[in-house]
């Protein structure tokens, strides 16, 4: 087959494809169902024109190969128009206020955003205290659930031997996944509720206690856990056993071995699987709401007073603007913060990474 | 070979262990609490759940009302609920997975390395954008972007139940939230398939190859076969989060009642954004029915992945591993 | 059935590392050739070359020619998929497919082609080839057990089988017996005489009693240093190599006065 | 009104001049839809009490109501009273002698439409039931057309925007029409819309606006404050059609006759002139007497400077609601002065 | 620094499934001993129940008494760790860890079990042992580059080296060389030469020539059939067990008449 084919199908595709379009269409010219018509068209082109010069299996691997390219620019469609929107709504923003990351809400009202919008004055408050609130939630939440999250996943790759406990484990870890968050929430809550009022007091006092920082880091572990379970045990599985028996042969301990030879070799794989957990809990409104209350003011104390985390002040930003005549501060500052909460989730992630290149196997040749 | 082995005082040598025998045993404990604390977490939210939903499964017993508020009968209440959550997660699991499933071979088998490193580290980016801003996204992005699309379905493919409603003017249908949930999970599914991807043995790929495989022939006789349980976990994990996703569904669709067309708006609703949208303003019985509603998602759960496993253990004699 | 693998200038390279250069070489149809030499000098890598494996590593290529009965395997239009269904492999570690039964493992390369056989076809093709490889005794009751459940020796059988099946005018073997047991071993030796009657057979081996046992010709590899890019040295009736060389580092290699 | 004065605390509230010395911190929570106002109120309260913090979580009314009888909150706000049941179990928390409601917060609830260049159409009740429940569906439809003899209606179709949430809006709005069109709302009163209707639908208040906006020929129904640029229906009372005003709202809680505990029942079908009848009312709930004397003076210094004409001024102008009447205001002030602590 | 392994009336299982029956085996301190026999014969199996490597395999287990110098390493109370401390293992595939450079696999053994040392004591022992395992000409200048970047040969003298630097009094080593071209063969049976001089070692061999060069005593075992269990058929000298047989089976399999 020439090397030229595909540009010739290309070029085929691309003027049937408008060619569908405009007559489907009825007069007007959709771009977006232009480049579709021409994308199918294109692929089974190519697979028509493979199997006719070539043969049928080249055709196939073909069209796979096509599948799988599509795949990638489809997905890449919406990833960008997501960051797109983010970025188009936050940055500028957060380029001209950049005390938005320095000041939180206190003392902000809705007179003040009135006055933003109507009268150009400069944008009051910012998200301090969501920083705080998503930070150190975030962080409680992964010292509670990392340890849980990886022993368990020790417990049933190195130490379990497939029993009725293992496999119930490995099961209810799974059904743990669907959880939904605002359950999360509200379980957590009544945890630390019921915590409280036996162990401390059940006066109004006590009772008021119970919406803070840990009790949204515990709904959060909640949905944090079997996502780690989950990728760990994945990684842990694939770790070749040769690795281990070469360590058990030298005399080290199991939990030796464990530490210094099988999470190692998996760390790159378990690394993305926690950054992926802990991604998917900093973005999570419903149990905070019900978990953390409400604050204004920045609060780093996770064990008292109420916290507000970034995607709560961004859903409340959006929904309840704080002058509700004059929507666009509050939007403005939503849309900052969520960038800024991407920002820091990227962070994260490339963090993961460059911790998961330290410790990856270092290979080289076959 | 009569000599008596077992004297005390010479034993000593293989028993006197070295430093760190305490260590296994605290340490296969300890992973042991971890896998209980996990069951106990998981009782306490069944416990929790049924509790608490047990006014509105059964009023005449458990509540001073005689039935529930929203509906006859819960069941009667609960179902629509039940089938929007499952056709939207489903739609969602049916679209993401091979786009999610095509990009991880991309990164592990068909991009060269240079540019499959950044692509793995923009996909997981993806799952780094809170499900709000996915919601904001959708509400203003997408919802309105694919309203020619649904006209178009509803003109030519009518026919299908799934299409035949009327398309509206809004897109805030069921399918435009299964597009958002399946753009969510995504990345979960990729980056768990692209690192089992990876771990395909040389060995078989190679054997395809050398049998005269395409590429194609390869993946699907080595690649698959090996990732199978992989790839189901991650469809696993990605149903989870499409079943229990709340903000983005909420954010996105106008509920209705049930209907078959996913692409009319004011139609259909799920489990968790039926939750977050009535639970502040719910009280007594209307809360329970809430809750309730929250323990069939988790019953539907367990259902899923009771399936699932059954999936993954047919062929255990067969597995990849080894 | 049987092919003629002529080898003209071929160089070898791993991205800029080339790893074998200049291999000249003339390998008859219906005969064993063995390859010997020291451990890095390139005998995996020329093998590979031969159906185009090498290149499924990243940077990997070869410059040169390399003609298949004369046509040339690396000129452009011609497909990899197409050289190596020519061209089967058998490799060092035996790697039956863990999920497919034994039968699925012979007939896996038949049903790449998508080939529709009946039943008692595919019974044939299982048959003939499991007998070819001297295993049809050992599994004739377990064809629909895994791959993976049987011995290393019956494994790598299993493998000469499954590239037999699909008849291919080459045969190449990477070291096949290096995992196995003299009984075993002498399984394989015995199946390499009888499908030179059909096949053009290629083996890798260190084992210079077994080169001796089984190839018609011999090629002896040999390196300089690391670094260095392996080399041809001698290439000539297995008698001649290991009785009389004609260059001083062949004969110092099978007289075991190396290093 | 004057600050009163207890055995316990100094005079209270910013008309007397004097700031009483409370500290602490006051937890209360409640409906969202006093999310603003109440950010009004917590800032402007630390001007007249440096030393007193209010929090206030906006978890929904019923969360709210819910929270305050279990004792996490201090103070609850909430779109509705309290019925029977819940004042009942109040007891717990506040002792015999229960709670009590302030209509602090009033805000006309207004039918706005997204009509290019058509900024306000008449419609009386029936008209308004007929085009949510789908029964009139394009814009010219004669039973608009005809309130509207000026207007030059296009023959857009009708968009229906409610709130998807369980929403205080939706109740007074459903309440309005059960009571004023019984022929063509044959819903009830409900919190959540009925799903039966098929319309689009989003979530909160600036969903439903933001939803109408991008929508050519949307109606929906939304707190005032947050309209915008929409235009809005004028409603039919007695002869005349009344849009919507803050005047026209505070008159209807004046005029509504008095509930129990605090609480209005205002009247929908009201004839009387200048009075918007759509209308929603929503309340501070608080213990007649708190545990402990620390709480008790908090919420009586908070609740004297959100009835009073500073905090309600202050709510006003971030918030866009309609202050409460002078009348509902001396009401209120007295229930607040007359909290103590449980015996 | 050496001890003696004596087997009595060993039973070797995989879950319900005997593997090897019967062993009884005294192998004397600094000697090399190999174990010969067929595939599957419990070779393998028998090697690796005497570091008590065994019964890491889920459902694996041993009856009977293994001594060490005397000592039962299966009586109660024995920890494993301990066994395996001084009997030290060398595997077939080479299985450095990939994610340690040349030196930290060397000092694996130390360094995994939290062993503090200095950095010349460590300096040290990674010399020591590389030299004992003839390989630190070759890495010396490249400690701190991954071991899994070395050639097959010199990873597995890479995880001799890491074995012996443990010092242990035993070394087992489960066919070595079967991965190795004939330099690293050679050079590992030079090593294996040295090492009895310290050690005792066990050494599970497929190449009989090898037995034969580098083995004093040399036991076969054999194996009845599939399923069947396998058992020690004849232990002694290596000479006689090549030369002069006592056994039937043992005479069959060392001349080449098997199967
Ligand atoms: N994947 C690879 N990438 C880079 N270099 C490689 C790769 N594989 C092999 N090499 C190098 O190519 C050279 C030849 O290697 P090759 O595996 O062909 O040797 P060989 O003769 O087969 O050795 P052995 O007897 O050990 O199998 C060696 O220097 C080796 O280090
Ligand atoms: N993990 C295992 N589980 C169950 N059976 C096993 C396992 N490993 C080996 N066996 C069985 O135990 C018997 C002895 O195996 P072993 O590996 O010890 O043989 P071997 O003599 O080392 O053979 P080879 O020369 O092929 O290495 C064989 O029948 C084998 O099938
Ligand atoms: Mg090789
Ligand atoms: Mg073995
Ligand atoms: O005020 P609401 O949000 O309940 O409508």
């Amino acid at each position: 087959m020439p090397r030229w084919t595909w540009i010739a199908v290309a070029v085929g595709a691309l003027v049937l494809a408008a060619g569908l379009t405009s007559l489907l269409g009825g007069g007007s010219f959709s771009w977006t169902g232009w480049l579709i018509f021409a994308a199918v068209l294109y692929i089974v082109g190519m697979y028509v024109t493979t199997y006719v010069i070539e043969n049928k299996r080249r055709a196939t691997d073909g069209i796979w190969r096509n599948l799988v390219w599509s795949a990638f620019i489809l997905a890449l469609i919406p990833l960008i128009s997501v960051i797109w929107t983010v970025f188009a709504n936050g940055l500028p923003t957060l380029l001209a206020n950049p005390q938005l990351l320095w000041t939180d809400m206190d003392g902000v009202t809705g007179a003040d955003d009135i006055s933003t919008q109507n009268e150009g004055a400069s944008l009051q408050g910012g998200f301090l205290h969501g920083l705080a609130g998503t930070l150190m939630i975030t962080l409680m939440a992964t010292i509670i659930s990392v340890p849980i999250g990886l022993l368990t996943s020790i417990y049933l790759v190195e130490y379990s031997r497939g029993g009725w406990f293992s496999r119930s484990i490995v099961f209810f870890v799974d059904v743990m996944t669907g959880i939904p968050s605002i359950v999360a929430g509200l379980f957590a809550f009544a945890l630390v509720e019921l915590f409280i009022t036996t162990f401390i007091g059940e006066s109004p006092r006590h009772v008021q206690m119970i919406k803070m920082g840990l009790t949204a880091a515990i709904a959060l572990s909640v949905l944090m856990i079997p996502v780690v379970v989950r990728s760990t045990e994945e990684m842990l599985r694939v770790v070749p056993n040769e690795l281990r028996e070469a360590s058990y042969a030298l005399g080290v301990r199991k939990w030796r071995t464990i530490f210094k030879v099988v999470l190692p070799t998996a760390m790159s794989g378990i690394a993305s699987g926690i950054t992926l957990a802990i991604a998917r809990v900093t973005g999570e409104t419903a149990p905070i709401l019900v978990t953390a209350g409400y604050a204004a003011a920045t609060n780093w104390n996770p064990f008292g007073e109420w916290m507000t985390a970034l995607p709560v002040f961004i859903y409340r930003q959006l929904m309840n603007p704080t002058a509700p005549a004059a929507g666009m501060p509050s939007a403005d500052r939503a849309w900052a913060a969520a960038l800024v909460l991407i920002v820091i989730v990227m962070l994260l992630n490339l963090a993961a990474r460059i911790i998961a290149k330290a410790f990856a196997p270092k290979n080289s040749g076959r | 070979m009569t000599e008596t082995a077992t004297e005390p005082a010479k034993k000593s040598s293989l028993t006197a262990s070295r430093g760190g025998a305490a260590g296994d045993k605290v340490f296969s404990g300890l992973a042991l609490a971890a896998g209980v604390v996990i069951l106990m977490v998981l009782a306490f939210v069944a416990i929790f759940l049924v509790v608490e939903s047990l006014p509105a499964l059964w009023p005449e017993i458990f509540s001073d009302e005689e039935s529930i508020e929203s509906a006859d009968t819960f069941w009667q209440y609960v179902w629509p609920l039940m089938a929007g959550t499952l056709i939207a997660s489903i739609i969602a699991i049916l679209l993401a997975t091979p786009v999610a499933v095509g990009i991880a071979l991309y990164i592990s088998h068909y991009a060269p390395k240079s540019v499959a490193t950044p692509v793995g580290y923009i996909i997981d980016l993806l799952a780094a954008i809170p499900s709000v801003v996915f919601g904001a996204w959708g509400m203003t992005t997408l919802a309105g972007g694919v309203v020619p699309i649904y006209k178009w379905l509803h003109e030519y493919l009518g026919w299908i139940p799934l299409f035949g409603g009327d398309a509206g003017n809004t897109g805030r249908a069921l399918l435009t939230s299964a597009i958002v949930l399946a753009v969510m999970i995504l990345p979960i599914i990729t980056s768990l398939c692209r690192e089992i991807f990876i771990q395909t043995p040389k060995l078989h790929e190679e054997a395809a190859l050398a049998l005269g495989a395409t590429r194609w022939e390869m993946i699907r006789m080595t690649v698959f076969p090996f990732a199978r349980a992989g790839i189901i976990s991650s469809i696993m994990l990605g149903l989870g989060r499409a079943l229990g996703e709340t903000m983005a569904v909420t954010l996105v669709l106008s509920p209705g009642i049930f209907s078959w067309s996913i692409i009319t708006s004011g139609r259909n609703a799920t489990i968790p954004s039926e939750i977050a949208l009535n639970f502040p303003e719910a009280f007594g019985m209307r809360q329970s029915e809430l809750i309730a509603a929250g323990l069939m998602l988790f019953i539907i759960t367990l259902v899923v992945n009771m399936i699932a496993r059954w999936i993954v253990n047919r062929h255990k004699e067969f597995s990849g591993a080894n | 059935m049987s092919k003629r693998i002529e080898a003209i200038d071929l160089n070898v390279y791993y991205g800029n590392f080339l790893a074998v250069e200049g291999v000249n070489i003339n390998i008859e149809p219906r005969s064993v050739t063995a390859f010997i030499g020291p451990s890095g000098c390139g005998k995996t890598t020329f093998l590979r070359t031969i159906n185009r494996m090498h290149e499924v590593l990243p940077g990997a290529r070869a410059e040169g020619r390399l003609l298949l009965d004369g046509e040339d395997v690396y000129a452009s239009g011609v497909d990899p998929v197409t050289v190596r269904t020519q061209v089967g492999m058998v490799f060092q570690r035996p790697n039956p497919f863990p999920t497919m039964s034994i039968r699925d493992n012979i007939l896996a390369g038949h049903k790449l082609n998508g080939a529709r056989m009946s039943r008692s076809e595919a019974d044939g093709i299982v048959e003939k080839s499991l007998r070819g490889a001297n295993l049809w005794n050992e599994v004739k009751d377990r064809l629909d057990k895994p791959g993976s459940g049987l011995s290393g020796g019956q494994q790598q059988r299993l493998c000469i089988a499954r590239s037999i099946a699909v008849e291919p005018d080459v045969i190449l073997m990477d070291e096949p017996c290096s995992a196995l047991d003299p009984i075993s071993t002498l399984a394989i030796e015995d199946l390499i005489n009888e499908l030179k009657n059909e096949f053009t057979v290629v083996i890798v081996t260190h084992n210079m009693q077994q080169a001796a046992r089984v190839a018609d010709k011999t090629a002896f590899f040999n390196i300089a240093g690391t670094g260095k890019p392996g080399k041809l040295i001698e290439y000539d009736e297995t008698s001649v190599i290991f009785n009389n060389p004609a260059n001083k580092q062949t004969e110092d290699y099978v007289s075991g006065r190396f290093g | 009104g004057n600050g009163g004065s207890t055995e316990s605390s100094a005079p209270a509230g910013s008309e007397s001049g004097a700031p009483a010395e409370v500290s602490g911190t006051l937890i209360g929570g409640g409906a969202s839809s006093q999310e603003s106002a109440m950010t009004a109120w917590t800032n402007g309260v630390t001007e007249v009490h440096p030393d007193l913090t209010v929090q206030y979580d906006p978890v929904g009314s019923g969360s709210g109501r819910e929270g305050f009888l279990a004792g996490q909150y201090s103070f609850a706000g909430s779109d509705a009273a309290m019925d029977e049941e819940e004042m009942a179990s109040a007891e717990e928390v506040c002792g015999p002698e229960g709670v009590f409601h302030v209509p602090s917060y009033i805000s006309p609830v207004a039918v706005a439409f997204n009509l290019e260049g058509v900024d306000e159409v008449n419609m009386d009740a029936e008209t308004i039931a007929q085009v949510f429940t789908g029964e009139i569906t394009t814009w010219n439809d004669p039973a608009i057309a005809d309130q509207n003899p000026d207007a030059e209606l296009p023959d857009t179709d009708i968009t229906v925007v409610h709130r998807a949430d369980d929403s205080g809006t939706t109740e007074n709005f459903t309440d309005y029409l059960t009571a004023a069109a019984p022929e063509s709302w044959t819903y009830d009163v409900v919190e959540t819309w009925p799903s039966e209707i098929t319309a689009e639908s989003a979530q909160q208040t600036s969903g439903v606006v933001s939803l109408a906006q991008s929508t050519d020929g949307a109606i929906t129904y939304a707190d005032a404050s947050q309209i915008g640029e929409l235009g809005t229906v004028a409603v039919q009372v007695g002869e005349e059609y009344v849009p919507y005003s803050a005047d026209a709202a505070a008159a209807a809680v004046e005029k509504a006759a008095p509930g129990e505990a605090g609480a209005v029942e205002l009247d929908r079908t009201t004839t009387e002139a200048g009075v918007y009848p759509i209308v929603l009312v929503s309340y501070h709930i608080f213990c007649n007497q708190y545990q402990d004397q620390e709480t008790a003076d908090m919420a009586k210094a908070f609740g004297e400077y959100v009835v009073s004409e500073e905090g309600q001024a202050a709510a006003e102008s971030s918030a866009g609601n309609a202050p409460i009447s002078e009348a509902t205001r001396e009401a209120a002030l007295e229930s607040i002065q007359a909290i103590s602590v449980q015996g």
